[in-house]
């Protein structure tokens, strides 16, 4: 009973921590400066946010087949978001989206010159 | 638990509306893709928790189809940007003039 | 036709983890569907070493540990950025990549864009180069010291040394 | 979209384990969601991620219109045949129970058939519309082209003059 319980407030935990990270994801979405920068808060709801909610689904799970689900969902956010992301980065980098960017430590944001 | 995967499922839906308010807002046509792929991956936790939430976790299955979807979509409208036909890339007389 | 033996073997691994119901039947289904699936995607052309880089795959566990340390690290990081928008200090870098095959590149580029804060914009196979944008000063130094390159060279090890 | 290797290499490692998937969906139609007709859709995206990344010509090798015609028709009659078999067999017209001795094992026969042609014509239609709608625009470049071209081979006449 005492390992049960132990394994039920993991699992609560991590969703808990989870939403927040969710959460805090698209707050970046939405108040993040420009493209690249809103790519960041985006990469926190692919990584941190799904992963913590999916671990704790995993621990809560009634059956291995559900588990072994939660698992191939998990790898396959890890191989598909970051691609996706990339390919927007790509994307709007060869549309000729210029990033905000900040040279020196001193200088305001700006946007950035050409590569 | 029941309470603990209504309130994700609850803070899931607050983060949907904000990433529904980026692809809404944009500016650019990159904010809104973005926007629209992480509303994806929302969807596919929902639909996980939800099914755990209902006790029915065959809809697991849904998520992992619905992730895959996500991807192929939001290359093909990536592509669509780039190339202007998600077929082969013929150049316009305009633009073979100029190569 | 090596690679097909392999992708028969790796295909129907998946559809034993997926099925659930082991009966002769849906065992034989499953049997022919991974083979079937395997001839098409090697008349794709998708079973090359880029397709099916075993070597990567089967080495990948080593550094999953790593990688969720590190992934838990940026996400606080951008967090502390998000929570205050000004402390941004968005830079592009560019990123010297170590491997020598394209999915060792891949996957170093993939592992960028995997921890928040930093993201792979750009990824030029001939220079072997990633150009990188970074939320912060910060983010961009931890990826252009190099740990995380070398990571992903350790998956690649044998891969060189083989060919 | 095949000169960024990060696409490419991912797109190679995702295409059979989505037409895998699909077949997984096809076979256990019924013990969970699925079955049939959203099998089919996904075998079907799995082909058009292999378009869109390698491009439409290179797709319409891997996968001619020769096979979606056979597949449409080929997944009909599957399904019609099916239903005569039944018939012959003594019962109603896709009465699964007269297909073999044992009901239970009939049933799940004549379902098994019945959705591998519900399937097969799907995927088979799905493709060819994203064919016919993807090859639209190159369609009407190159016809635009030999336009032009016949115009300036007959002197200063534009197309439409003739008539």
């Amino acid at each position: 009973m005492m390992v049960e319980n132990i394994v039920t407030v993991i699992a609560i935990f991590s969703l808990g921590v989870g939403s927040l990270g969710v959460l805090f994801g698209a707050l970046g979405l939405l108040r993040l400066g420009d493209v690249y920068q809103r790519m960041h808060g985006a990469g926190i709801i692919d990584t941190g946010g799904a992963g913590l909610i999916l671990f704790g689904l995993l621990l809560a799970s009634p059956d291995w087949t559900v588990s072994v689900r939660l698992v191939l969902i998990g790898l396959l956010l890890a191989l598909t978001s970051p691609t996706a992301t990339h390919a927007i980065a790509r994307a709007a980098h060869f549309a000729g989206v210029k990033p905000l960017l900040k040279t020196s430590p001193d200088a305001p944001i700006e946007k950035g010159a050409d590569e | 638990m029941s309470l603990w995967f209504s309130i994700t499922l609850v803070a899931i839906g607050i983060s949907l509306l904000l990433a529904l308010a980026r692809a809404a807002l944009g500016p650019t046509a990159f904010d809104r893709v973005l926007a629209v792929n992480s509303i994806g991956t929302l969807a596919v936790l929902a639909i996980c928790v939800y099914g755990f939430f209902d006790g029915r976790p065959e809809f697991l299955d849904i998520a992992l189809l619905y992730a895959l979807i996500n991807f192929i979509g939001t290359i093909s409208v990536l592509k669509y940007f780039r190339a202007g036909t998600l077929g082969d890339h013929v150049p316009t007389e305009k633009q073979r003039g100029a190569q | 036709m090596r690679s097909v033996y392999v992708s028969t073997i790796l295909m129907f691994g998946l559809w034993l983890a997926l099925s659930g119901h082991y009966t002769p039947l849906l065992l034989a289904l499953g049997a022919l569907s991974a083979l079937g699936v395997s001839l098409l995607a090697k008349r794709m052309n998708v079973l090359d070493e880029e397709g099916l880089p075993i070597g990567i795959l089967f080495r990948l566990p080593r550094v999953t540990l790593w990688i969720i340390w590190e992934i838990l690290k940026s996400n606080l990081g951008v967090i502390r950025v998000i929570i205050a928008p000004s402390k941004a200090a968005p830079q592009l870098v560019t990123v010297l990549a170590g491997q020598h095959t394209a999915a060792g590149l891949v996957t170093h580029a993939n592992f960028i864009t995997l921890t928040p804060g930093t993201v792979s914009v750009q990824v030029d196979e001939d220079r072997n180069e990633i150009i990188v944008h970074g939320l912060t000063q910060e983010f961009c130094n931890a990826t252009k010291d190099g740990s995380m390159d070398a990571k992903v060279s350790l998956l690649e090890k044998r891969t060189v040394s083989g060919t | 979209m095949q000169d960024d290797p990060v696409i490419r290499v991912v797109a190679k490692v995702l295409i059979p384990a989505i037409m895998l998937f699909a077949l997984y969906v096809q076979f256990h139609g019924d013990y969970g969601p699925g079955g049939g007709f959203q099998a089919g859709v996904i075998f079907a995206a799995a082909l058009v991620l292999n378009a869109v990344v390698f491009g439409l010509h290179r797709a319409r090798q891997v996968w001619p219109m020769r096979y979606n015609l056979m597949g449409v028709s080929a997944g009909v009659v599957l399904y019609g045949g099916t239903g005569v078999w039944s018939m012959l067999a003594g019962a109603n017209y896709l009465d699964y129970f007269a297909l073999k001795a044992d009901p239970k094992a009939a049933q799940h026969l004549g379902i098994l058939l019945v959705e591998f042609g519900v399937g097969l014509t799907v995927a088979s239609v799905m493709v060819a519309l994203f064919f016919a709608f993807a090859g639209r625009l190159t369609h009407i470049r190159l016809v635009a082209k030999t336009a032009a071209h016949e115009a300036t081979d007959s002197g200063t006449s534009r197309p439409g003059d003739a008539a």
